[in-house]
């Protein structure tokens, strides 16, 4: 069930004619085909990157995923950096979801280290892990609404999402960079009344998304662009390495959060949002339906976790920090999929390796630059919106 | 009419006129827009600095001559429509040059500017302007066929190809408008208009999240300051000429600042709400619904 | 440089040999012009128009594009002082640097700055665009912006929240204002430096010196 | 994983295991048995998610190791299979038939570390860097912070403040 140009059910999978290499021969002197790039300076691309389109007519027969513009080399930065140095920098990689590297990054060390977290720390860990994923669905669907041309859902979600970066102010003092999850356990309790704060940010939020699924869930031209869209076959997830709501919306139970039980997620209860049907309408769904989720799981987080306690493990100098040898990876479920990272340590105070594993990595290369051939031009942003990519975690 | 000097001013006096009400009209719906998003939006007299700043940039490149002449042809093409038809019913001053056959002109002034788009466009030598102006051709195409229609019907019943008589024809209390004599031709014509008004679903010509910006993307400078004026008279023309058609005219300028601002709220209340249409379905929905519609009216006033 | 770029001889849909120069044939090389402003009066009234309506290009170059967004949204709502985003460079007054400059962006971020009219801003954003900020050691990020492009206003921080991102913009009004928002012709003024800079960055230098 | 581990030691050779936690394990393979061993892994024992593959230089011992870091989705457990090759001649088997998204990781790695993975498809296209001149970066011999002095202007000023000099003496003022 895939829609074409013509919205005629004939099978255009074979045009056009693949060589041996699976590329097709492009003669651009032909006058039948255009290159077209999109981006880097273009506002249907999620962040700073391009695609090298071939169309034909309205329909794009080729891409390639540029990128590169924003890479600072993390991974060589880390290198020459003390373990603790490199704790300010790691929120950068992913700037829309800074508090999964810092997660990511604390405990693979940690485990290194063998330290032990202390209980009301991995809360608070889990709470700013949450906290964090609401405000980067809200933004995405901003996104996602936008690359189909309707300016007032970013409006309503940018409104939202800037009162859920006042309350990680007032829990972390950073509004985009919190720099909250030290190594051995967070930096501070809540603040006085945060609780009651919180919750009335959660029921704005819910009041909102109710607003939103009528606008844009339930609107007929939203539905026209999205159904039959960008389908995702379930048998590419591993090919492909997707994970997170792209896989889960193809009917493929993938959630660390439940799979890998990590910080005080079996203590949670909650059950996967799931989706069937894998195109652009699913996945914009089963992301809406994980928003609220999220909105559910920090009432219970407030819920359940103590009132008081200590938040940070005793650690060694951490200007003379020296970590154990070995290797390890450490993961968590972002809204994207799987983030992870791969530490190698060589026993001094500097890391070996440290290897970022962003779920963008194979969304926005090998599975969007297969995706993309036989759409329209105009479905390319949307397309690219709904596998939910950010550039700076593909390329560090 | 016999042609006089006079004339010419009553003309200039019509554009300035339309034109500023059509700068305070842009801002005051993009401040509607604005609101809607819970954002205060731009100042009202936003589109004036912003047309100064354009006259004011010191640097224009060129593409060739006909980069020139496609901002004047489009202007041309909103000017055009403005002084052929009349503004205000019954004023000697704002009748402007309405003839016996300018409803038939006026149509073709509908197309005219995106022709001349597509000549500059195509010079400019952007991919996205090409592509953009492939998709104002066919949706203008597409949304022009119910719109012809709808207007054949509305001079069927009429018996007239002049919009003034049209409009004379429809005076005497609001039952007398086409709205209530001809309601599926107003049905056709008002669905066309949100085509020819290009706010969603049916923007896409400029779609800045596909094509950025379509047509005038590589307009600069002066060029796009006259873009600019063309962007503030021709939605204002072309409300005058739906206002004519199909809601009785005005015989007063706050009557026709009333009934014009209400015509464009139908465009701006669908264009806030709706996502954009891929250019293929806002033709096939063109080619649907307000056609169907358009052929009723037609076979109604036939029988 | 890129195969696409290179002298070659092409052959015409009429079967004749043909010498091209992609570099020349396509692209004017010429040097960029000093445009000396106006009469005083008029340039008073015209800089008063171009600081109320400063036009931002859409180019998120680093991570400080995060902050654009709720800058332009309900919260924050640049709108109301005339600052609006314009997706084309052709259109744009004012470019935002938003943080860190990779090299791959700086060669795309001189084009779009090149093909933007003058009187043209720029705005630093973040401390990377001052000193590196936190990739000053990086092999891959510049340091300083002001070696490459004419900065008239640098906003710092990391990241800059946006209530001094509308301060930063104040201040570019004010200098607007005041005419002293010339950048555009120094940049054609010390073009030589500015080239010799950018050209020591980037290798693989595939475009004519001044992209109109 | 337990059975797992004895499959794999009967059928191929190797050097060394790592149990990191109860669902990480590390294996040490010769460069000869790496490609055989991911492709038994996935094709037998439904290790079929690849979550990564990346490499770390051993500068000392002149030599990458690569990882490929597998996963399985059924029974939630990973096996990094580590792999060391010479750093003078680094070249690799590719492995981009196996899942699609190897073939970007191989053309990261040939970029960043300058290993070859011959016959990986558009493995010498550059990646992330444009017009590179100097060593691979990610390699431990390569030094950013000069590359950085020598072509990016650094400002003077920045010495003046470094984070590790006040971290000692806001945390730590009596140490010496």
């Amino acid at each position: 069930m895939r829609s074409n140009i013509l919205n005629i059910t004939e099978d255009r999978s074979q045009f056009p004619e693949k060589n041996a290499e699976g590329k097709i021969d492009v003669d651009l002197s032909s006058h039948k085909y255009l290159k077209l790039w999109q981006g880097p300076q273009h506002p249907g691309i999620t962040g700073n990157m391009s695609l090298e389109l071939t169309v034909l007519g309205d329909e794009v027969m080729d891409c390639e995923t540029h990128v590169g513009y924003l890479h600072r080399g993390f991974e060589k930065l880390m290198e020459r950096r003390k373990y603790i140095q490199c704790f300010p920098i790691v929120c950068r990689v992913a700037v829309p979801e800074p508090d999964f590297n810092e997660y990511c990054f604390a405990s693979a060390m940690e485990e290194l280290a063998g330290i032990e977290v202390p209980e009301m720390a991995e809360w608070l860990r889990t709470l700013t892990l949450e906290m964090s994923r609401l405000q980067s669905y809200l933004m995405w669907i901003g996104g996602q609404s936008g690359a189909f041309g309707s300016g007032i859902i970013g409006q309503w979600a940018n409104y939202l999402r800037d009162l859920v970066l006042d309350r990680f102010e007032e829990l972390t003092g950073g509004r985009i960079y919190h720099m909250y999850q030290l190594p051995g356990g967070v930096r501070g309790l809540l603040p006085d009344g945060f609780k009651d704060r919180m919750e009335e940010t959660l029921q704005t939020i819910e009041e909102f998304m109710s607003d939103i699924e009528k606008v844009m869930f339930n609107n007929a031209v939203f539905k026209k662009r999205s159904v039959g869209m960008g389908y995702i076959d379930p048998s590419w997830v591993d090919k492909f390495g997707i994970t997170g709501p792209n896989a889960r919306a193809a009917g493929v139970a993938k959630d660390i959060r439940k799979d890998y039980p990590y910080l005080k997620y079996d203590q949670l209860d909650f059950d996967l949002v799931m989706g069937k049907d894998s195109d652009i309408y699913t996945r914009a769904d089963v992301r809406r339906r994980d928003l609220l989720l999220s909105v559910d799981l920090i009432r219970q987080i407030f819920a359940k976790m103590p009132e008081k306690g200590e938040i940070k493990a005793p650690t060694p100098n951490v200007l003379h920090w020296k970590v154990a040898p070995g290797e390890t990876y450490s993961r968590a479920e972002c809204t994207r999929g799987e983030y992870g990272y791969y530490m190698v340590s060589d026993g001094t105070e500097y890391p070996r390796r440290i290897n970022v594993r962003g779920p963008s990595y194979t969304h926005a290369v090998a599975l969007l630059e297969k995706m993309i051939i036989n759409t329209n031009i105009a479905d390319v942003a949307g397309l690219m919106v709904s596998l939910h990519t950010y550039p700076p975690e593909i390329e560090r | 009419m016999d042609f006089g000097f006079k004339h010419i001013l009553y003309a200039l006096l019509t554009v300035f006129i339309v034109l500023n009400y059509g700068l305070i009209l842009q801002g005051i719906v993009r401040k509607i827009g604005a609101r809607v998003g819970r954002r205060y939006g731009i100042r009202w007299y936003q589109p004036y600095i912003d047309i100064i700043k354009n006259y004011a940039k010191r640097s224009t490149i060129t593409h060739g001559v006909m980069f020139y002449i496609a901002p004047v042809f489009r202007l041309t093409g909103g000017i055009g429509l403005l002084l052929f038809m009349p503004v205000i019913f019954g004023s000697e001053i704002f009748s402007n040059f309405s003839f016996a056959g300018d409803l038939v002109l006026v149509l073709y002034f509908q197309f005219f500017g995106v022709l001349g788009m597509a000549l500059g466009a195509a010079e400019g030598g952007h991919p996205y302007s090409a592509i953009g102006v492939s998709r104002g051709l066919s949706q203008v195409t597409a949304f022009e066929l119910p719109l012809t229609l709808g207007v054949l019907a509305i001079a069927m019943q009429y018996q007239t190809l002049n919009i003034t008589e049209i409009v004379a024809a429809q005076q005497g209390g609001f039952l007398s408008w086409t709205l209530f004599t001809n309601p599926f031709a107003t049905i056709a014509i008002m669905f066309s208009f949100l085509g020819a008004m290009g706010r969603s679903p049916f923007d896409v010509v400029l779609a800045p999240q596909e094509i950025p910006i379509g047509p005038p993307t590589e307009f600069h400078s002066g060029l796009l300051g006259v873009l600019q004026l063309n962007r503030a008279i021709f939605p204002a023309a072309k409300l005058i000429l739906f206002m004519n058609l199909l809601f009785g005219g005005a015989t007063s300028w706050p009557e026709l600042v009333v009934k014009t601002f209400l015509i464009y709220m139908w465009s701006v209340f669908v264009g806030t709400v709706f996502p954009r249409f891929r250019v293929d379905q806002s033709v096939r929905w063109f080619l649907v619904v307000p056609l169907t519609i358009a052929i009723i009216a037609i076979i109604l006033i036939r029988f | 440089m890129k195969e696409d770029f290179k002298k070659r001889t092409v052959i015409t849909p009429e079967g004749k040999p043909l010498e091209i120069d992609p570099v020349k044939d396509y692209f004017s090389d010429a040097r960029p012009k000093v445009h000396k402003p106006a009469n005083p009066v008029i340039e008073k009234f015209a800089n008063w128009a171009r600081a109320n309506s400063l036009w931002v290009l859409g180019f998120g170059t680093g991570c400080g594009a995060i902050e654009m967004r709720p800058l332009m949204t309900p919260r924050f709502d640049a709108y109301r002082y005339g600052i609006q985003w314009r997706p084309t460079p052709r259109q744009a007054s004012v470019f935002v640097i938003s943080g860190y400059l990779s090299v791959k962006t700086l060669k795309r971020v001189v084009r779009t700055y090149e093909q933007m009219q003058n009187p043209k801003f720029v705005v630093g954003l973040g401390s990377c665009t001052i000193n590196g900020g936190m990739y000053w050691d990086s092999y891959n990020t510049i340091n300083r912006l002001d070696h490459y492009l004419p900065v008239d206003v640098y906003i710092a921080g990391c990241m800059p929240r946006p209530e001094s991102l509308l301060h930063g913009f104040e201040e570019l009004k004010k200098i607007i204002k005041e005419g002293r928002g010339e950048g555009a012709n120094k940049y054609a003024e010390e073009f030589d430096w500015y080239k010799a800079n950018q050209k020591k960055v980037i290798k693989d230098w595939d475009m004519p010196d001044y992209n109109w | 994983m337990k059975s797992l581990l004895n499959n794999i030691k009967s059928r191929f050779s190797i050097k060394d295991v790592t149990e990191q936690r109860s669902n990480l394990v590390f294996i040490d393979v010769a460069r000869e048995s790496a490609v055989p061993l991911i492709t038994y892994l996935r094709d037998y024992e439904g290790m079929t998610h690849l979550v990564l593959l990346t490499a770390a230089d051993w500068i000392e011992e002149n030599e990458f190791q690569l990882t490929y870091l597998l996963n399985n989705p059924e029974q939630k457990f990973d096996i990094g299979v580590r792999v060391r090759i010479s750093r003078e001649k680094a070249t690799m088997e590719t492995a981009h038939h196996l899942w699609e998204q190897v073939a970007t990781y191989q053309r990261e790695l040939k970029e960043m570390f300058g290993i070859d993975f011959p016959g990986s498809p558009g493995v010498d296209k550059p990646f992330i860097l444009e017009g590179w001149d100097d060593l691979p970066p990610y390699r431990r011999d390569f030094d950013t912070k000069k590359y950085s002095e020598d072509t990016y202007f650094p400002r003077p000023g920045r010495e003046s403040n470094d984070p590790a000099e006040y971290m000692k003496k806001k945390m730590y003022p009596n140490e010496k």
